[in-house]
């Protein structure tokens, strides 16, 4: 019983960094109809700045956190303003041709900045400096939970419940919803696309950018193939939610997690993944709309 | 007296000067590097230590006076296909004698009929997978994986006599699901029941979970069989969960690389080595060390020792043999080859074109970050 | 003179070799992309073809133009199962979809090693002559063009362009895309087992996320509304990092995204732009 | 004899009715107005008979079968062509390729004989292509046909789009606002080619907003207003009716205080 609960505290702390990285990852696709392959390369980026901070710079945590995830959040405004903004010209969002011309600017930028994170930590796996970090260990009777833990679980709550507040209470969240749906009809409603969907890949950015950070120190693994990992957990999380959904984009995360560390736990961690990938095919064929989404849909 | 003597010097001369030579002049060796990639970071440690090797022997004319190695180096990015690609420009280069190259087992295999095919020397110097090296075309300068396991298992269960294992294993490498049943059989011969086997997957980064799962198993030694990633991450996050227990772990650790990350949990965790800048000591290996230190800043791991021997080997076949020689020429005088004169490991027998490297040492880190013998 | 064609032949004929083996899979990417699905199951079919046409070759005496067949049967056959299931998507979930089953392509073939040889792959001592992979790339360039010019190819035009006036026009676009992702099947499966038989050996890793997308960059880079937009794209796929060792070996991935940025900004619709060329000659 | 029936259509949209219990037919070798202001309803109508929508209630018959529930291709494939009030044509198509989509029904040749380019495909090609001539230059666009479509006129566009309708030879033709955009001279060049189409044994169902076109146009007309059927018969009766004379003048009396 100790194990169980040790291990679903532990899927958890993992299914909140697919949670974080996904509601990064679904705020472009929502927003602006990309699915884009570069985004595990913004949290390694912001991993690596994060790390630098404190390695070369010896700035104190919290400021390094915030450094990493401003570099995440303006690697990505780089990469949608040379990327994805010349091809905005085909027209509304979800347009085939310009969702399909997005998807091969961000291989290109993914290869780009991948490539790039190499040359920066020298082709190896880093850490951040032991001590830089929160290490204290919460003990609860027989059960403990590391400080990083805590921290990432606190991060999704924070993050998810701030995404849902912006997209639901805000004018900022409507315009965005805005912009999504129709850019140039946006643009005729008084919302300035442009400012809109530069903040929205700035917010993507940096929150996929923070999962990055918190990934790389909880598994004390900072490289270019960073991301990547997260990058196929954060798209399933996803789907699975509803891609325009921060609750389901969460909840789906928590649920990757859990079902991955207990695969691994008490079934075949082989098939582990497995399991979570035929999940978000299950999710796919019934529920394409994601956990909170209306079932039914019509073809376009 | 005197007499024998000068005789004994005239005949050490005498064998001291090949009888023939190389023609002065530049022999070129392709390599295949994986320099970019998902192995860079031992990729750019193997390339690195030929590229000493072929600066020493151009420098200290080993293959005669003005007589060099030139390393041709190509991209694999540890791709097969690209690595065939480069393979191929590299043999096309008829200049080419002899080329080197390979990390994973499944591109060496798939450049080996290559080889075979084109009559190109092939000396592999990464992959491990039994059965590469076919004579007299492609060899091996790694030895094969499991002895140095089974030594090391003896030698703890000798030492420290643990009565449970669970074993940590990468189930997606064929290479450590190797080394994991040398060792497992060796502990259980020894004694020591299996009471877990905790599977981790090559892209895995988080091991909170497995490591949690081992401590449940409650083991008197938890022994790691993965790369060097998974293995530091796994040391890190059982440490990091509080197990102070015994651990092992194997030689990819080793690299001054994984201290810097890791840092004290991996203190007083055993790996077995063949070659280790801190605590390999033949004037060989010495010498090794310094210059490679002198050239790139940092001492040398085992990668770069194993890319530093392919290139040796390559060059002794070349000084065997006379005036202007073939591919053909130089595979037969590779082949003759039994005993590396150049080695860092202190002996590398090579039997069959697959050497073997005898694993003597059982190191361990210390919690400020030295390597030493290990004690339990 | 003779041997520096004989050496240019020797060091880049693989690189032919791999750029038309990729050919077909961007062929595979651009049969369903040019009915309006952008799928990335072409991995998946190219694993089905691969591992039972090195299956073939290592338990069997069958020759090499049955094995073929059969690879490219077997991709067919995947890619109509699949195409059952996932065409009751829409665009865009079905995208997703079929990268959710490349990655699950992965995790069966791991742990079914009776069949795949689990993570240790096949070896195939089994060499392929280009003559053969060259010849079936032309037969099947050939039927592309055919279908193009086809009723089919125009209808599967218009069910990409515009769905709903295709099917007021009386075109099912389920069948077509039926169609169009069973004939994606069978190349992709072709390709499968041309790859395994370059390669020499088939593993994971060779059908796995890293193929999707350089085969969907290599038809939107060649152009994806022209039937030989795809060989060229993949010819100019396998070629850039050859070209690019040459000039910047260090960076040479930065490079590659480089040029394919640069192509994809300042001609979106790939090279070779049928609209384009003939708005020009309209502008004439 | 009716070549279409509807019984009591309602459509609506997330609780505005569109169609509200609308009944009507359309007798062969016709050519039927459906007339109604902006909003009335009109181009729901078009969408429900062509199967792109389907009716929450009633029936829609197409030459006896019920289509209600049928799919656009399989209305299609029962005799129905159309054009959109917006000319809808393919990216990148030249006006050729446009009418020989159109032509899809009758394609006449199996998958494998267009892969294997058989003799019978390419024969089968040739005529598909020589019958798509034939009606571009019904239209008056025979010169065009190797033209890219997208940079031709509007006007030009719209004949194309007919010419497209034709290639499946359908029973039953719906043209939606064929007229619109069009000066009069060309407005009344689409009035003589629906009327030689009826000649030829073709039935037209026609929206139109323009109470002269339809007037000239059309043997007999319905018109609607906020979805409901407010009168229908021959053009002069019904342009007569008063309600039809408040649905639009008074409307249009509206608009323009609106716009002042």
């Amino acid at each position: 019983m100790e194990l169980f609960f040790a291990q679903l505290l532990n899927g958890c702390a993992l299914g909140a960094l697919y949670g974080l990285f996904g509601i990064g990852f679904g705020l472009v696709f929502a927003t602006m109809g990309i699915l884009n392959a570069a985004q595990g390369a913004y949290a390694s980026w912001a991993a690596i700045v994060a790390m630098y901070a404190i390695d070369l710079l010896g700035l104190p945590f919290p400021v390094a956190v915030l450094v990493g995830i401003l570099a995440g959040g303006m690697v990505a405004v780089l990469v949608d303003q040379i990327g994805f903004e010349p091809l905005r010209r085909f027209g509304p969002g979800l347009h085939q041709a310009a969702m399909l011309g997005a998807l091969i600017t961000s291989i290109a930028f993914w290869i780009m900045l991948e490539s790039a994170a190499g040359f920066a930590t020298g082709q190896q796996s880093l850490a951040f400096p032991p001590g830089s970090y929160p290490a204290a260990v919460f003990h609860a009777g027989p059960m403990m939970l590391p400080a990083m833990q805590a921290i990432t679980l606190a991060g999704l709550v924070v993050v998810g419940g701030g995404m849902h507040w912006i997209n639901t209470r805000t004018r900022f969240g409507a315009a965005m919803r805005a912009v999504g749906w129709d850019p140039v009809a946006a643009g005729l409603g008084g919302v300035n696309a442009r400012v809109i969907v530069i903040a929205t890949a700035f917010l993507s950015g940096g929150i996929s950018g923070f999962a990055g950070i918190l990934s790389g120190i909880s598994t004390a693994n900072v490289s270019a193939s960073l991301g990547q990992g997260l990058m196929l957990k954060g798209f399933a999380a996803v789907v699975v939610g509803g891609y325009d959904d921060i609750r389901g984009t969460a909840i789906a995360g928590l649920a990757l997690g859990v079902l991955e560390v207990f695969c691994a736990q008490y079934l075949s961690s082989s098939w582990r993944d497995g399991f979570a990938y035929a999940l978000l095919l299950g999710f796919l064929m019934l529920r394409p709309r994601g956990l909170f989404g209306s079932a039914g849909f019509t073809r376009a | 007296m005197l007499r024998r003597t000068l005789a004994a010097l005239a005949a050490a001369a005498l064998l001291a000067t090949p009888a023939f030579a190389l023609d002065a002049g530049a022999y070129k060796v392709g390599f295949v590097t994986d320099n970019t990639g998902p192995l860079a970071f031992a990729g750019m440690s193997f390339s690195r230590g030929a590229e000493l090797a072929a600066a020493q022997i151009s420098a200290g004319g080993y293959m005669g006076i003005g007589t060099k190695l030139e390393l041709v180096e190509k991209e694999g990015a540890g791709d097969a296909a690209r690595s065939i690609q480069s393979y191929n420009q590299l043999i096309a280069d008829r200049s080419v004698l002899a080329t080197s190259c390979c990390i994973l087992s499944p591109i060496a295999g798939a450049l080996k009929p290559i080889a075979l095919n084109n009559k190109v020397p092939l000396v592999i110097y990464g992959a491990t997978a039994p059965g590469l090296p076919s004579l007299p075309y492609v060899y091996s300068v790694t030895g094969l994986p499991g002895p140095a396991e089974v030594a090391m298992s003896k030698h703890i269960a000798a030492q420290a006599k643990p009565q449970t294992v669970a074993y940590f294993v990468l189930s997606d490498n064929e290479a450590f699901q190797a080394r994991f049943k040398a060792s497992q059989a060796a502990m259980e011969a020894a004694g020591a029941k299996t009471v877990g086997v905790v599977n981790v997957l090559s892209a895995d980064t988080d091991f909170t979970a497995p490591a949690t799962q081992a401590i449940a198993l409650k083991p008197d030694l938890m022994m790691v069989y993965t790369t060097q990633s998974p293995a530091a991450g796994i040391v890190a996050a059982v440490r990091a969960r509080g197990w102070t227990g015994m651990m092992s772990a194997n030689d990819a650790i080793s690299p001054a690389a994984v201290f810097k990350k890791i840092g004290p949990p991996l203190a007083g965790v055993p790996f077995p080595v063949n070659f280790s800048p801190d605590a390999s000591e033949t004037p060989k290996a010495k010498g090794f060390i310094e210059a490679y230190t002198a050239k790139h800043g940092s001492a040398p791991d085992l990668y770069s020792a194993q890319g530093y021997t392919a290139i040796w080997l390559i060059a002794q076949g070349l000084k065997s043999l006379p005036g202007k020689p073939t591919r053909e020429a130089l595979a037969t005088a590779l082949s003759k080859i039994t005993v590396l004169e150049h080695d860092v490991y202190g002996g590398l027998p090579i039997t069959g074109g697959q050497a073997e490297t005898r694993y003597t040492l059982f190191l361990n880190w210390t919690a400020d970050g030295k390597i030493t013998a290990w004690k339990p | 003179m003779m041997d520096i064609v004989e050496d240019l032949w020797a060091a880049y004929a693989s690189t032919l070799g791999f750029a038309m083996v990729n050919a077909f899979f961007a062929l595979a990417t651009y049969a369903t992309l040019s009915a309006g699905i952008l799928s990335f199951g072409a991995v998946t079919f190219g694993a089905a073809g691969g591992f039972l046409g090195a299956q073939m070759v290592l338990h069997s005496t069958v020759p090499l133009p049955l094995i073929f067949l059969a690879a490219g049967l077997a991709g067919a056959v995947v890619s109509l199962l699949v195409a059952m299931i996932f065409l009751r998507l829409e665009s865009h979930w079905m995208a997703l979809a079929s990268l959710a089953l490349v990655l699950i392509t992965r995790v069966v073939v791991l742990n079914t090693p009776d069949l795949t040889g689990g993570v240790n792959g096949l070896s195939i001592p089994q060499p392929l002559p280009l003559e053969w992979l060259a010849g079936l790339l032309v037969v099947t360039v050939g039927a592309f063009y055919a279908l193009d010019r086809s009723w089919y190819g125009i209808a599967a035009r218009a069910v990409r362009e515009d769905t709903s006036v295709a099917t007021c026009m009386g075109i099912d676009p389920r069948r077509i895309q039926l169609i169009a992702m069973g004939i994606s099947g069978f190349v992709g499966g072709l390709g499968g087992v041309m790859m395994a038989l370059m390669l020499q050996f088939v593993s994971p890793d060779t059908f796995f996320i890293h193929v999707a997308f350089t085969m969907i960059a290599g038809v939107v880079l060649g152009g994806s509304h022209h039937w030989f937009g795809p060989v060229l794209g993949a010819a100019v796929f396998t070629a850039l990092p050859t070209v690019m060792q040459a000039f910047i070996p260090e960076m040479q991935d930065i490079g590659n995204g480089a040029a394919l940025l640069l192509i994809m900004i300042f001609l979106p619709r790939g090279l070779l732009d049928p609209r384009a060329m003939r708005l020009r000659r309209a502008r004439k | 004899m009716t070549l279409l029936a509807l019984a009591d259509v309602t459509k609506s949209f997330g609780g505005v009715t569109a169609v509200g219990g609308l009944s009507f037919t359309v007798r062969p070798r016709h050519v039927v107005g459906l007339m109604g202001p902006n909003g009335a309803g009109k181009t729901t109508i078009i969408n429900l008979i062509s199967g792109l929508l389907h009716p929450d209630a009633g029936t829609i018959r197409l030459g006896g079968q019920p289509v209600t529930r049928a799919r656009p291709h399989e209305i299609a494939g029962g005799g129905l062509a159309r054009t959109y009030q917006n000319v809808r044509l393919i990216s990148g198509m030249t006006a050729l390729e446009q009418v020989i989509v159109g032509s899809y029904l009758r394609r006449g040749t199996s998958l494998l004989a267009s892969i294997l380019h058989l003799p019978a495909a390419r024969a089968a090609a040739r005529a598909t292509r020589a019958d798509a001539m034939d009606l571009l230059a019904r239209v008056g666009m025979a010169d065009r046909a190797d033209t890219l479509a997208e940079t031709l006129s509007y006007g030009e566009q719209r004949r194309i789009e007919i010419a497209r309708a034709l290639a499946s030879q359908p029973k039953l033709l719906l043209l939606d606002e064929p007229t619109a955009g069009m000066n009069a001279a060309e407005s009344a060049e689409i009035g003589r080619l629906v009327h030689a189409l009826r000649d030829d044994g073709l039935t037209v169902l026609m929206v139109e907003h323009n109470m002269r076109l339809v007037a000239d146009f059309c043997e007999h007309v319905v018109v609607m207003n906020f979805g409901r059927k407010i009168a229908e018969g021959p053009p002069a009766a019904c342009i007569a009716d008063p309600a039809v004379q408040e649905a639009y003048f008074g409307k249009q009396r509206d608009a323009q205080r609106h716009r002042a």
